[in-house]
């Protein structure tokens, strides 16, 4: 196939580490609009894949196009995020000496040159979108304290926030509910099931309930290389996924 | 080497007695002698220079001893009556005998007498007069060095002696030495030309650099003479071309592991431990120092085997260094693990601190670290000079390399230190008592520092700013190398060396080295991370 | 006016620059008019030794711009400061003209018992104050753009950055060093006779020199607030705190850090510009590693990130050493160094951590009780600005 | 902590003036006159300088102890410049200002004697400067007690020449002023003594260099191309020993290739096994070994003030005991410690060097001196072989440099003038 009319396109894509393959010939396709829920189990080259998409690892061999045409691995990462690709990280990373509204003016979108930030104004409109997304990220209350003083969870909600703030095509969310509460989960289910409505979505995640929450396709990676994809039932179902993942 | 020559001669004077009797057996009575004894108290050193050929001339058997005095300056002339005696100094007086008859005189005030003067034109005709009488001495040694200073005044008149000593000759080393000696003084003589070109090939057959010396002279001279010399100058100018390239590789070898001792210590602190340490430098300082006063108590105590003064000093540097080490690690560094910079600030301070306390212990200038006979001098390898010190140096920098090695890889202290350097927290919940991992690792890398010292004492000057000069080399070259990888200060230090030395010659000593600073800086453009970075996702860490 | 400047300075911005203003109009003042003998008078000997400190400051506060503010943390901006100084040293040693001790109307001094023929094309123009003037910021910014494009381009960070920093002061040290460079060997360049034609040992131009100091330093406290309170002082410490994540984000990185590396560069030059006549001597010492180490501990003293910080870190610092070298000449690199200690023991947030500190405390404890933030003294948290090296492992 | 009270920055500053105000004593005490030492005793030259100060402690001293000057006894006043040039005239603008010294005896690089100088043109003040150093400076506040280059280098040359029948030379250094200037003048001398430029090699390293294998073997390179060479060696200080060290260990004799250096002296073979190095040459005004009733006094009492029989003394020490017997001699004439009386007065004055004769302060503020060349001993010490028959007059702007072989120097009124062109018969510069 071919990589017109997909958002995501990845084809025989090999990165390695000091001889150790990371990610090993793997392909995989994301259509416009589409969620996609990646599981496995560590080093199965999940986050290297994420490193890949948004160029922070350039890949040894393979293609990698966004949009069918932009090639990825010719860009650096700030293009890439300009292009319209969001990711949120494994560990929340939101600047902990700013406030939660200042990450979210960080995440902004917007002009990015450095001139053009240092005579900044903040216009209307932009106060009420963020505001808007303190709202969807109930951090409202929050948005004058530190992040530094945020709990994990709200970390997390904050990082999600700040994908929407950038307003990106394509969200790489990794593992969103690493040490939430269930209520949280859920909640974060529900958000991304929102976002999903208007973007597409990659999302890493160990955790089967939030995964069967999402209720979308599964892709099973393995040392660096599609195992399985399908349905969640039909994934966990597959004999091999059930070696190498669910370890027996 | 004046007063070694000396004794020996001094010692062996009975010997060569009674052997230059047979040379030429002759004495002149005292009245002769006189005279011209008095006359090497003359105004002006030409003066001297005449009397000592005078003497020379009339072969007497006293002369040797004479001269050797002299020599070294145990001749006086008594303001009084100007009086030549032979003096030595004892308190505030001089024991005074008759040169020519060896008779014990008053002994002399010093402020009475002033020494006989002797510069080195005086030594060299004095060597070259021994020489000459000591050709056939029956001391192989004696007759070495005779023929040495002969070859250096290349005096004409010592041919027939040298035909004489050649044919008596035993030694084949001594003998080639004698007929370059006397291939030289031909050379410098007005015989046919046969026989100076005979001489020519001759000399280029010994070592080139000294053949140069005697060959430049004539090469401007006409006829076969000049040729000759000519095409030999160019054969020895083409053969020290190819030994320049590689005196660069060698002495760069030798400035790279110089900056590798200084630089493999700071690996540690700096590199493995991540504590930008400022007081390295002082750590070296401290092994320099602890090597002094090594040698002070040796001198004081055993000056007999002042020879291993390294040898003792090494652990007890590698001790005092390391054991302020840990003093650090335990009363400043442990508190700002995570803080890199904090460390800078912290370390400079300490090394402010240190080297202020070096100062007022041994006082601000230079103290003496002798070198032990096996350091001293040098070899000819074909037609480039190693000194042995810088030898010794390049073993040993890669044997303490070799040694860290096997400590961080094989022994469990190594281990442990990777582990807790590695995840600290991991490693302390498996037990690993991380505090003194920590106190060792960062003791291990300033005794290092240390035993560098106490080999930089052998080149480098020993004062409270030792540490200063090398600072920021090994920094250069840690980061160079790559930070936290061993082998990247190895090849790190190594590359700058040689670099360094293939820029010296033709940018010169200054340009060289900014040189080697503008390389660095945009190596490190291509390798944002130095010779041997680590790949991967840990880097991002 | 005033509401646009408050916009952009706070509080404690605006007291700086207050306090500097009237420094910069009562010590000449008190100087000049006041008589020897009354309480008040500021000898000659103070002014010019504050003016030296506040040169300091100045570059303190530029360091402080790109460490305390972007990380970066540079051991070798001393270099540009001693940039600009010989920028200014030039052009004072051309005003010299014939009253050099030859009398050669065009060569300096040390050019002509070295005997140099004609003057080297790089001295052109330095005989025109507005020349040299130009050269003080543009030499420094110049030289700081091509290495940041090289260095920030090819994501060079941290402590490989600081050690690239210190090659390049060094390599101009020992430029500067060798007298065929044409910029007066070791002796540097001194002997100054007037700026601007007035008398450089005058008074009154002392005076005039200091109050510009003082000014100019508000100058760069107004600029530094102005950029640390707009969206890219922002932008400076995410990427202080997360670099990689702003890069996420869709910043080019490398493009702000030249921007305030380039600025911070030519804050330096104006300093050392300032620094000159008022030392009346600039030479390659300037370019040591050591002073640019001890730039970086006066901003640590004084407490990194903040804009005050490294104003009473330098003047600190510089008056330590001031009166320990007078008291006690034998021992007072002991008091310093323990000094250093001390502060990355105790204070790791420099002095105005310490201020900081108790205001947090209280700030935290209100904050608990009505959910509201804890001012952003966090914003001067001790983050090292440095990965750990061993992250290379 | 955006409301940091005015009171905090405020009070700071307050404190800074107020102590630092403080920190000088009040005005000097009227039964003393106060004199200035300003010596680095830490950083790259404390190596070199901390002796001298030790030196002038033991002169005021001795000085005191014959009651003084002028019926008032002298109080020195120590400062440590920290061997960092801007340092150095804020510390002479303090002991003058602050401390209202007399006069200053100190510094030892000409960076740091040029960083001092306005300070002392402009306040009007006394420097004793007692270090050789390369001329081409005469200032009407400063008396140059060191050599200037006529007074080291020019003999120096001619007796290799003479005695040694030197014939091709290497003139080594570190690049800075003093060696660049020496060479200069030497070059220019040897040329006009009919020295070829291809028998004379210049080579310049960079400041404490300690990697001398290169330019050694170099040096030996050059020495054998039949000719007798020698060394002349304007290296500094700190970058000696290293050179000597590898001179010796490459096994370069002196009878061989001869080195004369004229900035190595007691102080600096300190740090050395001198064994390898006997023959090898110095020149300066002044060695310990000096052969003379008051230089053993000298010696004797020093030991005794310094309470260490091992230390050693050297030129630059001789340079400060005859300035400031100088500046006494100078002072007690005028009666007054006033600058420009002392000035005034102290043209002309002559006084005992440590080598037995006497030296005089000539009107262009240097003085007179024997110049001695003496060749390493096996103890560190050096053996005299050969002194000028008389003395020599420094002489501040040398004759062998184009630019400067016109000026002489005279502050005698009514001419008072460093640099008096005697072709355009005007005075050039700066006059104060």
């Amino acid at each position: 196939m071919n990589a017109h009319d997909t958002l995501l396109y990845l084809d025989g894509v090999s990165v390695s580490f000091d001889g150790f393959r990371a990610i090993n010939n793997l392909s995989l396709v994301l259509q416009a609009g589409e969620m996609r829920a990646i599981i496995g189990p560590n080093g199965a080259g999940k986050t290297t894949m994420m490193d890949i998409i948004t160029g922070k690892t350039r890949p040894d061999a393979g293609d990698v196009y966004f949009n069918g045409e932009v090639d990825l691995t010719k860009h650096d990462e700030a293009e890439i995020a300009l292009l319209g690709i969001g990711r949120k990280f494994q560990k929340p990373t939101v600047f902990e000496s700013h406030t939660v509204e200042d990450n979210l003016v960080l995440a902004l979108s917007g002009p990015r040159s450095a001139f053009s930030t240092l005579f900044h104004r903040q216009s209307r409109d932009e106060i009420d979108r963020i505001h808007e997304i303190l709202y969807t990220i109930r951090l409202y209350d929050k948005r004058v304290w530190l992040a530094a003083n945020l709990s994990h969870g709200q970390k997390q909600w904050l990082e999600i926030g700040m994908l929407l703030a950038q307003d990106p095509k394509l969200l790489l969310v990794d593992e969103p509910v690493a040490g939430m509460t269930d209520a949280e989960t859920a909640e974060t289910a529900k958000l991304l099931r929102d976002i999903a409505k208007t973007r597409s979505v990659l999302v890493v995640e160990h955790d089967m309930h939030f995964v069967r929450e999402l209720g979308v396709k599964v892709t099973c990676l393995h040392e660096g290389s599609v195992l399985a994809e399908g349905s969640l039932d039909f994934v966990s179902n597959d004999q091999r996924v059930i070696e190498v993942y669910l370890g027996r | 080497m004046q007063f070694i020559r000396l004794l020996s001669a001094l010692v062996l004077m009975l010997g060569i007695f009674h052997h230059t009797v047979e040379a030429h057996a002759q004495t002149v009575d005292e009245a002769t002698l006189r005279p011209l004894v008095q006359a090497l108290a003359g105004d002006n050193f030409d003066d001297t220079t005449k009397a000592i050929s005078d003497l020379v001339r009339t072969g007497d058997t006293r002369v040797s001893a004479l001269l050797n005095a002299l020599g070294a300056g145990d001749l006086y002339v008594s303001k009084a009556d100007k009086s030549v005696f032979l003096g030595k100094r004892e308190g505030t007086d001089y024991v005074a005998t008759d040169p020519v008859t060896g008779a014990k005189l008053a002994p002399v005030p010093r402020s009475a007498a002033e020494k006989i003067k002797v510069n080195n034109r005086l030594r060299r005709e004095i060597a070259a007069a021994i020489g000459g009488l000591t050709l056939m001495s029956e001391n192989a040694g004696e007759r070495r060095s005779a023929a040495e200073a002969i070859l250096k005044t290349r005096d004409p008149e010592s041919i027939p002696l040298l035909d004489q000593a050649i044919a008596a000759e035993k030694d084949p080393g001594i003998k080639a030495l004698m007929s370059q000696a006397k291939a030289a003084a031909i050379l410098n003589s007005d015989v046919p030309d046969a026989e100076k070109i005979a001489a020519i090939t001759e000399v280029s057959a010994g070592n080139g650099r000294d053949a140069l010396g005697l060959l430049t002279p004539l090469e401007g001279a006409e006829g076969p003479v000049g040729e000759a010399a000519r095409s030999a100058i160019s054969s020895i100018n083409s053969e020290l071309a190819v030994w320049n390239a590689v005196q660069n590789i060698v002495y760069g070898l030798s400035l790279g592991s110089v900056l590798l001792l200084a630089a493999i210590g700071l690996a540690i602190t700096f590199g493995v431990m991540g504590v930008i340490n400022m007081a390295h430098g002082e750590m070296v300082m401290i092994g320099a120092y602890t090597t002094f006063v090594v040698q002070q108590v040796i001198r004081a105590t055993a000056p007999g085997i002042f020879d291993y003064s390294l040898l003792i000093a090494l652990p007890a540097a590698f001790l005092v260094s390391g054991g302020v080490g840990v003093l650090i690690e335990r009363s400043v560094i442990r508190f700002l693990y995570g803080r890199p910079l904090e460390t800078l600030l912290a370390t400079w301070g300490i090394s402010l601190v240190l080297q202020q306390a070096i100062r007022s212990w041994f006082g601000a200038s230079n103290v003496q670290v002798g070198n032990p006979s096996w350091m001293a001098g040098s070899f000819e390898l074909g037609l480039l000079t190693l000194t042995w010190s810088r030898l010794w140096i390049i073993v040993f920098a890669l044997s303490v390399f070799a040694i860290l090695q096997l400590v961080l890889k094989k022994t469990m202290l190594g281990l442990r230190m990777r582990a807790v350097t590695q995840n600290r927290r991991m490693a302390s919940s498996m037990g690993i008592r991380t505090p003194w991992v920590d106190a060792l690792t960062f003791g291990l890398g300033s005794g290092i520092a240390g035993i560098a010292g106490v080999a930089l004492s052998q080149i480098d000057n020993v004062s409270p700013n030792l540490g200063q000069g090398y600072i920021i080399d090994s920094f250069m070259v840690v980061v160079f190398g790559g930070v936290g990888n061993l082998w990247g200060t190895l090849v790190g230090a190594m590359s700058l060396g040689i670099a360094n030395k293939f820029l010296e010659p033709f940018a010169g000593a200054v340009l060289g080295k900014i040189l080697v600073l503008v390389l660095i800086i945009l190596f490190i453009q291509k390798r944002p991370r130095g010779l041997f970075a680590l790949k991967g996702r840990a880097i991002e860490a | 006016m005033t509401q646009w400047f408050f916009l952009h300075v706070d509080r404690r911005g605006s007291i700086v620059i207050a306090l500097l203003v009237a420094i910069a109009v009562l010590v000449p003042l008190s100087n000049l008019l006041l008589p020897v003998t009354s309480p008040l008078h500021v000898p000659t000997y103070l002014v010019s030794l504050i003016g030296k400190y506040l040169t300091y400051a100045m570059l303190a506060v530029a360091l402080d711009l790109v460490w305390g503010f972007c990380g970066i943390l540079s051991l070798g901006h001393g270099a540009f400061f001693a940039l600009g100084g010989y920028a200014m040293g030039m052009y004072l040693m051309r005003q010299i003209g014939p009253r050099g001790v030859y009398a050669d109307p065009v060569l300096p001094d040390f050019m002509v018992f070295l005997n140099w023929k004609e003057l080297p094309w790089f001295w052109y123009g330095f005989d025109s104050f507005w020349f040299a003037a130009l050269m003080v910021v543009l030499v420094p910014g110049v030289l700081a753009f091509g290495f940041g494009w090289l260095a920030f381009r090819s994501r060079v960070t941290g402590v490989y950055l600081s050690i690239i920093t210190q090659a390049l002061t060094y390599a101009l040290l020992l430029a500067f060093f060798r007298n065929d460079m044409g910029f007066g060997g070791n002796n540097g360049l001194t002997d100054f006779k007037d700026i601007l034609g007035f008398n450089i040992q005058a008074g009154s131009t002392r005076s005039v020199l200091f109050a510009a100091t003082a000014l100019f330093l508000a100058l760069a406290v107004f600029v530094t607030s102005f950029i640390v309170r707009s969206k890219l002082g922002k932008v400076l410490v995410g990427v202080r705190d997360a670099e990689s994540r702003m890069r996420f984000l869709g910043y080019r990185v490398d493009r702000y850090k030249l921007l305030v590396w380039t600025i911070s560069a030519m804050m330096a030059g104006i300093a050392g510009a300032l620094y000159v006549p008022q030392v009346g001597i600039i030479n390659p010492s300037e370019f040591e590693p050591a002073n640019s180490i001890e730039a970086v501990i006066w901003v640590a003293v004084g407490g990194r990130g903040t804009i005050i910080g490294p104003i009473i870190g330098a003047v600190l610092v510089n008056f330590g050493k001031t009166y320990f070298t007078a008291a006690f000449p034998e021992i007072w690199l002991f008091a310093l160094g323990a000094l250093f200690i001390v502060v990355t023991l105790f204070l790791p947030k420099g002095i105005l951590g310490l201020y900081g500190m108790w205001k947090g405390k209280r700030a935290d404890r209100a904050a608990r009780k009505k959910d509201v933030a804890p001012p952003p003294v966090a914003a001067v948290s001790g983050r090292s600005p440095i990965p750990e090296p061993q992250a290379a492992e | 902590m955006f409301n940091l009270p005015a009171r905090f920055i405020g009070t700071l500053a307050a404190a800074a003036m107020g102590a630092s105000l403080a920190m000088s004593p009040a005005s000097a005490a009227d039964d003393t006159i106060k004199v200035g030492i300003l010596h680095s005793l830490s950083g790259t030259m404390a190596i070199s300088e901390t002796t001298l100060k030790d030196t002038m402690l033991f002169l005021i001293d001795e000085q005191n102890k014959k009651g003084g000057v002028l019926g008032k006894k002298l109080e020195a006043v120590v400062v440590d410049p920290a061997s960092d040039w801007p340092l150095f005239a804020e510390k002479a603008r303090q002991l003058i200002e602050q401390d209202k010294v007399a006069a200053v005896f100190g510094c030892w690089t000409s960076s740091s004697r040029k960083s001092v100088l306005p300070v002392f043109e402009e306040l009007n003040s006394l420097l004793f400067y007692p270090v050789q150093y390369e001329g081409e400076e005469s200032s009407r506040n400063v008396f140059y007690t060191g050599a200037a280059p006529n007074q080291q280098a020019i003999p120096a040359v001619d007796y290799l020449a003479k005695e040694e029948g030197v014939e091709r030379w290497v003139l080594a250094g570190t690049d800075y002023v003093y060696p660049q200037t020496t060479n200069k003048i030497l070059k220019a001398y040897l040329n006009a003594k009919g020295v070829k430029d291809e028998d004379i090699m210049i080579n310049y390293t960079p400041f404490g260099h300690s990697d001398w294998q290169t330019i050694v073997s170099d040096i030996k390179k050059f020495g054998s191309a039949g000719k007798k060479t020698a060394v002349v060696s304007t290296i500094n200080g700190d970058a000696n020993v290293p050179f000597y060290k590898e001179l010796a260990n490459q096994g370069i004799k002196a009878e061989d290739i001869p080195v004369v250096a004229f900035s190595v002296g007691e102080e600096e073979l300190a740090g050395l096994d001198t064994k390898p190095l006997v023959g090898h040459l110095a020149a300066w005004n002044y060695f310990q070994s000096v052969d003379a009733d008051v230089n053993a006094d000298f010696i004797k009492e020093w030991h005794a003030y310094i309470k260490n029989d091992k230390r050693v003394t050297n030129d630059p020490m001789e340079a400060t005991y005859i300035g400031f017997n100088m500046w006494v001699k100078a002072v007690e004439a005028a009666g007054t410690t006033d600058s420009g009386a002392v000035i005034d007065s102290i043209v002309g004055v002559s006084v005992p060097n440590l080598s037995g004769g006497s030296s005089t302060m000539m009107p262009n503020h240097h003085i007179t001196k024997p110049v001695l060349i003496g060749e390493v001993q096996d103890d560190g010490q050096f053996d005299i072989v050969y002194q000028t028959p008389g003395l020599v007059v420094g002489d501040e702007w040398s004759d062998y440099l184009p630019g400067s072989k016109d000026l002489i120097s005279d502050w005698r009124k009514p001419m008072a003038c460093g640099n008096f062109n005697i072709a355009s018969g005007k005075c050039g510069g700066v006059t104060n």
